[in-house]
């Protein structure tokens, strides 16, 4: 009953996971660093099964009577979010060791909330994709207050954690109520339910109240409270996983539930979408106009891009039957490439924040004359984060375009328009940065470069992958392109 | 016993412990709040379940998850908790707005 | 030489300065000679093909797509990298690569402050290909690529090298730097309208199934995109190219732009970014929607006018040279922009030759703006004076090209103005004459008023006795690279006005087919 | 709900003494007491869940959130020296937005429900057997079973972590 | 060795202008295009290498004009033996749509005529120019445009299609601003050369839509397929003929400065003389005659009341520059205003359609007002000052300026032998036989004037004492040879035309599709009524001139500031009673209406010349500061600001109180479901 070789990257995601906890035990204090390696080498390891499973002939593997399924969209999913692991464990390996926080137990909280990435990636029934959710969650909260000494990183997590578990219960009286209508926890058996009940008054209420559960995850206006001050205390490399794999693992929550679960009553999720997403783009971009500290405006700025990735949900309302599936590869591909252009832009933050010693905009001025090479890769991923050609942003937002326009009526053309123009408002906000890193005057006297080698060498492999990837991506878009278009195999038709 | 009965009841202790979290100045209340309303929940599956009567016990099992979940998010609540306790000697979360615009 | 002709050839136009920019990259910054050699080396290597194609162009077919070829890049969407030029974008490209090596020779031992050549010149080569990109581009995407790629370089062109002075702004309550202000206003306005120009595209390749521009037209032509959808579109477009060109309203980032750039900056801005908008309309927005195109023509017709008459009269008012030069351009395009608007073969051709010519003539204003500039080290008209005492070569040139920019017949300026003027006596049937025929009146108006302000722009800067403040000061006159700079445009302002066949040659049949298709 | 039947006697005691449990719960100055009358709000849930035939269920919920749950808040009243007794008052000034927004939750919550379900009535089925959820839980959800192992793991780690006293070093 | 030379020129030249001849132009003909093109190259030799040529390039630029003066020399005689040229030919440089565009170039009786009036004077003005221009600032720039312009003029005249007519036109403009503004250092100088073209620029506005209208109608710009369609009465062209007639004759006013347009003439005389000599004398100004003659089929057959409208715009002009003439101190300004008269003349005459007439006078001209203006420039030269109340007494100083002057005066007055007569007395006849008895008045009157203002110049600069400072002499032997050539033309240009004896001159204005009725018209004999009246006119100037002027030359200026105040009628009659009269009608004619004239001309027509220019500048500063700076440009900024500032209040929602985001999050869901259920039900 057990296909061992589909389970196989969660078997070795989760082995790495107790590999991670048991190297910590036995690593003296200063050589804890080699347990993030443990969890670099694990998931190297779990990206060859997802390679066999991906070559393999028979596309859709489901087990427990289809609640957990390895389909193209679950393989591309669990491929993105190991890389995201592989990539935020770079990065905190010379974050984490230099304020000698608890690193084993650090990287093994990373890894499990991966794990539950991954579980709800294939999850097909409700429990499950409840429960991937809190194993997403839960080591969030924890990660959020790892700087124990610091008042800020405490008051994120708290705050972190009261709205997450709020909007869990939410997400939970939603799910019951689902239930209730439809008598079925696995999302087929809601599809073939709903049907009968799609009007009904109470299951409007069930899937409302479960938007809103994953609205706090992806942060979308108006339960986006806690993101900005979260992602500003939380440690930055927390803050990179929390605006790419927490918020992949809402979208992929989002995607699950509206595509699969409720497919057959678009017209309630749709307009709701609608809403959050208009609102989303047009008040994350605003308040991000004015912020000065370069974290607080990449959370912004994630509000505003998690807008934009709602966009093509509302086109898919007003589409019935096949070709649903566009408005659902176009967010998948918006959450591939925003994957990789936030990484790469709380990269840059770390290692600019690390030469300036501090995260205000106005203390980077300058930066362009004596640290060329982070400004320049600030530049390449803040510019792709606006969206300019040939940067991988452009193509995020064309897919994004291209879904909305699908079927030109009065709310999508109006959506587009807005969408539209906040791109030219989110412009502003990022090149305002690039204008202070490269137009303004630096400072008299430059602290000294606290870095040996100008960026620590695991940043620095990670530097290297995400820009490569933001420049092929930008200039061969088909390399997401086509993972999209495979994960979308699922959405219908 | 009709299903309506359960859900108005679980409905009730949902709001009173919307009313507890906004209310309570003291972080722990809070998190008592939080309980009360998972209680609710769980009262909802189970009702559910027995209404439907499904082979698989789908609600009964989710409620024990539920239930399973809520004991981990106990604990890591009062770890935080503690750990702002340890920092500010006040658990009043209405003080806490360092972080804000 | 057969590889040259399936799209080899032009895709070494495009790319090889970007080659050359990346190359620059592993060049150390202190090592300038090298990177200066590097840069021309790409440059001229672009130019070089580009001249090798004008002469492999096939004149009796200039019509068809030629070059061309059609390689598979992303079939998620369906687009397609496909290239190809015609007697239309011809003359245009060679233009751009040619102001390409000329900017870099201009500026081969004067660097505008903070002194990074190196930097520079990777602005400057990364912008040929964008520029040389757009030109080439026959697919949708492409084009939007290559079109949005031109922003960036230009961006920092003008944030980084840009004016520092500090200036008062009606609307802001602080002083802010020129160039910081150019810059964003710049890059937010072309992506306001290359924002709603996209929208413009997916919904085109959502109608006609295709990105590829001749698929599209050939739809276009058999009138498959009508009524309110066709509006919108053609409404998506226009605001996306008016904005480039730019007409009237939507002009004011224009003169911020020039005064900030740098000189070579702005050169580049006015030789060949102005045309991307017109070249877009050309090419896209009229083949395309041809009945569209028509229903607007009156009104684009009607912006153009005030675009000349507007650019004229606020050129009276300005006390900066340099910001003087953008609003005359904003006057000539919008002659060129009145030819297209008639859409006929005598007004599109016009609005070609008009682009080269005003390309070469505005380009060569800027050059010598600058290079006053850099030697009188103001650009107030009211501080200058007397210059064809102090530096006699200099102020010829100058006289010499302002000539040639109030359209004196016999030079270039004259045959974009002349024909368009042409052109709108007798537009296409169907368009309304009276509009059109008021047009050009007060389009002749509008020349007379050209010659007004350029004319007392050289009584104030060219004639007169010095300012007393230059009186021990010791100028030197033009010197060898500038030299090299300039006088392949000045033979060229003279030889486009004595021979117009150079561009007419290739333009004339190409627009001839370009409306045969689309309106006959 | 027809009082002729005894379970609806049952259910209407033990919903009463619910929600007044609750509404103490939050409304009360003293923490103690809150604490307390949480443990009977999950008391009379158990009940329930008796009444519902979900006997594993109703034991679970005693022995974990009244068995530990509880402990655990008290040990965390306790720990952050909440002050007991008087005086002290443990909610903000204005209660009214906060009620306004309960009162409106319950109102759409309750309305929906009994608008929908109407008078469907529960027990007319048989009960599921503490084997079916046994069965169920190791064939159908054992992922989902795996997983809060996970969840429950990565807590307690983290949580010592965070609560622990790190040596001054 | 030399001589050899020039004998083998001469005969290689009399086969060609014999072969030229009798085939229709034969090489020479073909080969015109030289005459255009060898100036033009003069020029760009000149800027290029000029400073380095011994005399500033000045030889290059006597040398092409001496060229095409000898070329245009050859075509005469043979179109005068012979029975007349008329070829064409181009070569393409363009097309726009249907549109051929070509440098092309006819050859045919009145563009020889032209080629012969431009080359020669501009050959005397040159060699003049060298001895003037001793000295100079910047020769070179002067000799270059001088040729610029040279080429130019040969360019409008030999132009076959109305585009190359327009380039020649403004190259014309063009090379006129640098030639009025050659001493820019003083700023009036280059705002009178602004001024000029400035006034050109607008003239040609209707030019360019004239040009464009006949183009569309006919289909081509070649002249000679729209004189086709003219003799054809194609129906399309009718109905446009009349539009098309005035735009092309308000270019030609602004060229020739006929009334509305005149006012750039008088300033025009800021640039040095042998510029006023050659360009606001002889070639230049007569382009919009030229064009008009030209066009004249088109105006005959279709556009017959344009005529009209000719024919007084042209009578105005050469009434009121009559008048303006008279009180002018500044001797270049005498004979500014003396030009504009004459040019009304001929344009009247067109008006009147006397096509011969008015081109013969053309012809007469050019050669007597360029000789005047040297003979004003030698004059400057020695007294270096323009003002004739500075001269005085130069008769023998200037022996040969003198003479030369003296006739060149003669010729313009309308004396026998002298050119002025016969081709004044033809335009007067023409006047009289045409049926306008008014305008042949008013010519005869102004014929009046004419005599008494050049008698008034000769008298104060070469009668009475020296008024000026330092001593004058006469001018080196190269200004006045230009100046005994050009007398020998003015004696002799006028018997090419004498009514009876020669008629050639016919053959010289042909042109290919100008029909032999139009070109008959000339008078076959005297019309002794007009000769009559013109003569006495004439003789009476000089008498009356020489009565108020000459007689006691020396006590001249007193009695000019005398009459200057208001009181002047007044005091006149007592000193002449017996010739009350005559000074009682002429006098008060002569002083108040005349400077009347003067004050309207500089205080209303000028003023509104500067006046409009002044409110366009206005008008700018409002259009840039009012409407794009404080317009568009506010409303962009605002808005950016509007979005910031709506940026920075939104902020604020973010108050830190993680229980208000609780209440938000609820809230948020409950709105949420209530509006949905609202929209649903």
């Amino acid at each position: 009953m057990f296909d061992y070789h589909a389970l196989a990257p969660d078997f070795i995601v989760a082995g790495t996971v107790l590999a991670v906890l048991g190297a910590d035990l036995f690593l003296p204090r200063e050589r804890k660093w080699l347990a993030a390696v443990v969890g670099i080498l694990g998931l190297t390891v779990a990206l060859i099964p997802i390679v066999t499973l991906a070559a393999s002939d028979d596309s859709v593997r489901s087990m427990m009577d289809g609640s957990y399924v390895i389909d193209d969209f679950a393989l591309v999913l669990k491929a993105f979010f190991i890389l995201t692991g592989y990539i935020v464990l770079l990065m905190s390996v010379a974050y984490v060791e230099a304020d000698r926080y608890y690193q084993g137990e650090y990287y093994f909280l990373v890894l499990a909330s991966l794990l539950g990435g991954m579980v709800m990636a294939s999850s097909r029934d409700l429990i499950s994709l409840f429960v991937g959710l809190e194993l997403v969650s839960g080591p969030a909260f924890l990660l959020a207050g790892w700087k124990k000494a610091d008042a800020r990183s405490n008051e994120a997590a708290l705050k972190f954690f009261i709205i997450g578990v709020l909007s869990a219960a939410i997400l939970l009286y939603g799910m019951s109520l689902v239930y209730g209508m439809t008598g079925s926890l696995s999302f087929d058996g809601i599809r073939e339910a709903s049907a009968s009940v799609a009007e009904e008054p109470v299951f409007v209420l069930g899937i409302l109240l479960v938007l809103v559960g994953f609205g706090f995850k992806v942060s979308a206006v108006p339960f986006h409270f806690w993101a900005p001050d979260t992602y500003e205390g939380a440690p930055t490399p927390v803050t990179a996983y929390l605006s790419v794999g927490s918020k992949a693992a809402g979208f992929v929550g989002i995607l699950l539930v509206s595509y699969v679960a409720f497919a057959g009553a678009p017209e309630i999720w749709g307009p709701a979408l609608w809403i959050l997403a208009a609102l989303s783009m047009i008040v994350g971009n605003l308040i991000a106009l004015r912020q000065e500290n370069i974290v607080r405006l990449l959370a912004y700025s994630s509000i505003a891009h998690a807008g934009f990735m709602l966009v093509p949900f509302a086109a898919a309302a007003l589409v019935e039957g096949d070709s649903l599936n566009q408005a659902f590869e176009a967010t998948v591909t918006y959450v591939l490439i925003y994957g990789i252009m936030n990484l790469g832009a709380f990269a840059v933050v770390i290692a600019a924040a690390r030469r300036t010693g501090s995260g205000q905009i106005r203390d980077w001025s300058g930066l362009g004359s004596y640290a060329p090479g982070i400004s320049i890769l600030l530049t390449l991923f803040f510019f792709s984060l606006a969206g300019i050609p040939p940067l991988a942003g452009w193509y995020a937002k064309f897919v994004m375009f291209l879904a909305v326009l699908q079927n030109a009526n009065g709310w999508t053309i109006a959506l587009a328009a807005i969408a539209a123009l906040n791109a030219v408002i989110a412009l502003y906000y990022y090149a305002r940065v690039v204008q202070s890193v490269w137009m303004d005057p630096a400072p008299d006297e430059v602290a000294p470069d606290p870095e040996p080698s100008g960026v620590a060498p695991s940043l620095g492999l990670a530097f290297g992958m995400l820009a490569v990837a933001v420049i092929v991506v930008g200039v061969f878009p088909e390399a997401v392109g086509q993972f999209a278009k495979a994960a979308s195999a699922i959405a219908g038709g | 016993m009709t299903l309506a009965q359960f859900l108005v009841l679980s409905a009730a202790l949902f709001s009173i412990g919307i009313y507890g979290v906004l209310i309570r100045r003291n972080a722990v209340l809070v998190l008592l709040s939080v309980e009360l309303m998972l209680a609710a929940v769980n009262i909802n599956f189970v009702a559910f379940g027995r209404y439907f009567a499904d082979s698989t016990a789908g609600g009964q099992v989710f409620a024990l998850f539920v239930v399973t979940v809520a004991a981990a998010e106990v604990g890591i609540g009062l770890a935080i908790v503690l750990l702002i306790f340890r920092n500010r000697a006040s658990a009043n979360i209405d003080e806490l707005d360092v972080l804000k615009w | 030489m057969e590889w040259f002709d399936n799209g080899w050839g032009l895709s070494l136009v495009v790319f090889t300065p970007l080659v050359g920019a990346l190359a620059l990259l592993a060049v150390p910054k202190k090592d300038e000679e090298t990177a200066k050699l590097l840069a021309l080396l790409a440059s001229l290597v672009s130019l070089s093909l580009a001249v090798v194609a004008a002469f492999r162009f096939d004149f009796g077919d200039a019509g068809a797509l030629q070059f061309g070829t059609k390689l598979s890049w992303i079939p998620a969407i369906g687009s397609d990298y496909e290239i190809g030029i015609d007697g239309i974008s011809l003359p245009l490209l060679v233009l751009s690569a040619a102001i390409v090596v000329l900017s870099i020779v201009y500026s081969w031992d004067h660097w505008p402050e903070p002194h990074n050549p190196k930097g520079f010149l990777i602005l400057i080569l990364f912008l040929a290909t964008g520029m040389a990109g757009t030109f080439v581009a026959q697919d949708l995407v492409l084009f939007f690529i290559f079109f949005e790629l031109v922003l960036l370089p230009m961006y920092f062109m003008i944030g980084i090298w840009g004016d520092k002075t500090k200036i008062k702004l009606p609307g802001f309550s602080r002083e802010v730097e020129t160039r910081l202000y150019a810059s964003i206003k710049f890059f937010l306005f072309t992506l306001f309208g290359s924002a709603f120009m996209l929208l413009g595209f997916l919904a085109l390749s959502f109608r006609g199934g295709s990105f590829s521009i001749p698929e599209l037209a050939q739809m276009g032509a058999d009138g498959q995109f009508t009524g309110t959808f066709a509006f919108l579109v053609f409404g998506a477009l226009f605001l996306g190219f008016a904005v480039k060109v730019p007409m009237w309203p939507l002009h004011t980032w224009l003169p911020d732009a020039h005064t900030a750039a740098p000189t070579v900056g702005s050169v580049l801005l006015a030789a060949i970014l102005l045309k991307l908008g017109s070249y877009g309309f050309i090419r896209i927005a009229i083949p395309i929607l041809p009945e569209e195109a028509k229903s607007w023509a009156p009104a684009i017709a009607i912006l153009a006018v005030i675009a000349i008459i507007y650019g004229s009269l606020a050129c009276l008012a300005q006390t900066d040279m340099k910001r003087l030069i953008a609003f005359s351009s904003v006057g000539h395009m919008g002659f060129v922009m009145l030819g297209i608007a008639t859409l006929t073969p005598v007004g599109i051709t016009a609005a070609v030759i008009g682009m080269v010519a005003h390309g070469v003539i505005t380009g060569m204003l800027f050059f010598l703006a600058g290079s006053m500039q850099h030697r009188y080290h103001t650009r107030e008209m009211a501080r200058l004076g007397g210059n064809l005492k102090l530096m006699p070569i200099l102020g010829g040139f100058l006289g010499f090209t302002a000539m040639a920019s109030l359209g004196l017949p016999g030079l270039a300026g004259f045959w974009g103005e002349f024909m368009a003027l042409l052109g709108s006596y007798q537009p296409l049937e169907g368009l309304s004459l009276g509009v059109f025929r008021t047009a050009m009146v007060v389009g002749a108006i509008g020349t007379v008023l050209t010659a007004g302000y350029l004319l007392w722009m050289l009584q104030k800067v060219n004639l007169g006795e010095p300012k007393e403040e230059w009186a021990g000061h010791e100028f030197h006159d033009v010197d060898r690279y500038e030299f090299a700079a300039w006088v392949p445009m000045l033979v060229s302002i003279v030889a486009i006005g004595v021979y117009p066949k150079i561009v007419t040659g290739a333009a004339n049949d190409a627009v001839q087919v370009l409306m045969d298709k689309a309106f006959f | 709900m027809d009082l002729g039947v005894a379970q609806n006697w049952f259910f209407l005691v033990i919903g009463l003494v619910m929600v007044a449990a609750s509404l103490v719960v939050v409304t009360s100055r003293n923490v103690m007491h809150a604490a307390l009358m949480l443990v009977a709000t999950l008391g009379g849930s158990a009940a329930l869940f008796v009444l519902l035939g979900a006997e594993f269920v109703a034991g679970v919920v005693v022995l974990v959130y009244i068995g530990a749950v509880i402990v655990l808040f008290l040990f965390g009243v306790m720990i952050t020296r909440v002050e007991i007794g008087r005086g002290s008052s443990l909610d903000h000034a204005n209660p009214w937005p906060a009620a306004a927004i309960a009162i409106a939750t319950f109102a759409v919550l309750a309305g929906s429900a009994v608008a929908f379900f109407g008078d469907a009535e529960v027990d007319g089925v048989a009960a599921v057997r503490t084997s079916d959820i046994g069965t169920s839980i190791f064939d159908r959800f054992v992922v989902p079973f795996e997983v809060v192992s996970f969840v429950l793991l990565a807590a307690l780690i983290g949580s010592i972590v965070l609560a622990r006293k790190d040596p001054e070093s | 060795m030399v001589t050899a030379v020039l004998i083998r020129g001469t005969s290689v030249l009399a086969a060609a202008g014999e072969e030229a001849a009798h085939s229709d132009g034969g090489v020479l003909a073909s080969g015109a295009w030289l005459i255009v093109l060898v100036p033009f190259l003069a020029t760009l030799a000149i800027t290029l290498f000029g400073k380095r040529l011994p005399r500033h390039g000045a030889e290059l630029a006597v040398g092409a004009v001496a060229f095409v003066g000898l070329y245009g020399t050859v075509l005469l005689l043979a179109t005068w033996f012979g029975d007349g040229i008329v070829y064409e030919g181009g070569v393409t440089i363009g097309e726009f749509g249907g549109f051929e565009i070509e440098w092309a170039w006819v050859v045919d009786g009145l563009s020889i005529m032209m080629f012969f009036v431009v080359g020669v004077v501009s050959t005397a003005c040159f060699v003049y120019a060298v001895g003037y221009m001793e000295g100079d600032v910047r020769p070179t720039a002067f000799f270059a445009s001088f040729t610029l312009f040279a080429g130019a003029m040969l360019m409008l005249v030999s132009a076959a299609n109305l585009i190359q007519l327009l380039i020649g036109w403004e190259l014309v403009g063009v090379s006129s601003y640098l030639l009025i503004g050659h001493y820019w250092e003083q700023k009036e100088n280059s705002s009178a050369g602004m001024k000029a073209f400035i006034v050109n620029k607008i003239a040609d506005v209707g030019l360019v839509i004239g040009i464009i209208i006949a183009g569309i109608t006919v289909g081509t710009f070649t002249i000679s397929t729209i004189m086709e369609k003219v003799v054809a009465s194609d129906a399309a062209l009718d109905d446009v003929a009349v539009v098309i007639a005035v735009l092309l004759f308000i270019g030609a006013m602004g060229k020739s400065a006929q009334f509305p347009f005149h006012v750039w003439l008088p300033d025009a005389m800021a640039g040095p003389t042998p510029v006023s000599a050659l360009m606001h004398a002889a070639t230049m100004v007569t382009a919009g005659v030229y064009l008009t003659a030209r066009m004249f089929p088109l105006f005959e057959e279709m556009a017959h009341e344009v005529l009209t409208l000719v024919l007084i715009i042209g009578t105005i002009t050469l009434v009121i520059a009559g008048l303006l003439a008279i009180v002018q101190d500044d001797i270049k300004r005498v004979l500014a205003y003396s030009t504009l008269s004459q040019l009304g003349y001929m344009v009247a005459a067109l008006g009147a359609g006397a096509y011969t007439a008015g081109l013969f006078h053309l012809f007469t001209h050019a050669f007597f007002k360029s000789l005047l203006f040297l003979g004003a420039g030698s004059v400057i030269h020695a007294v270096h000052s323009n003002n004739m109340s500075d001269m005085g007494g130069l008769k023998d100083d200037m022996k040969w300026t003198y003479r030369t002057f003296l006739i060149g005066s003669l010729a313009l007055a309308g004396i026998p032998l002298f050119a002025g007569f016969f081709s004044k007395d033809e335009i007067l006849a023409a006047f009289n036989e045409g049926g306008y008895p008014v305008v042949f008045l008013l010519g005869v009157a102004t014929a009046f004037i004419t005599a008494l203002y050049m008698t008034r110049a000769v008298a104060l600069t070469f009668f009475g004492k020296y008024k000026g400072d330092g001593h004058p002499h006469e001018s080196p032997a190269v200004m006045v040879y230009p100046m005994l050539g050009l007398a020998g033309g003015a004696v002799l240009a006028g018997f090419l035309n004498v009514p009876g004896i020669t008629e050639a001159f016919y053959k010289l204005v042909s042109t290919r599709v100008v029909s032999s009725e139009l070109l008959g018209e000339h008078a076959t004999s005297f019309d002794f009524l007009a000769l009559g009246l013109g003569l006495t006119a004439g003789v009476l100037g000089i008498v009356v001139g020489y009565r108020l002027y000459m007689e006691d030359a020396a006590t001249q200026r007193e009695r000019d500031r005398l009459r200057i105040p208001v009181l002047w009628p007044v005091l006149e009659n007592k000193y002449y009673i017996d010739d009350l009269y005559m000074n009682g009608i002429v006098n008060p004619i002569k002083g108040p209406i005349a400077r009347f004239v003067n004050w309207t001309n500089s205080y209303i027509i000028d003023f509104i010349v500067n006046v409009v220019g002044a409110f366009t500048r206005g008008l700018g500063r409002f259009v840039y500061s009012g409407l794009d700076q404080r317009g568009i440009d506010l409303a962009i900024n605002e808005a950016g600001a509007g979005t910031g500032f709506l940026g920075s209040r939104l902020r604020y929602i973010q108050t830190g109180k993680v229980q208000q985001y609780a209440a938000a999050l609820f809230g948020g869901a409950i709105v949420l479901v209530i509006g949905f259920w609202i929209s649903i039900t």
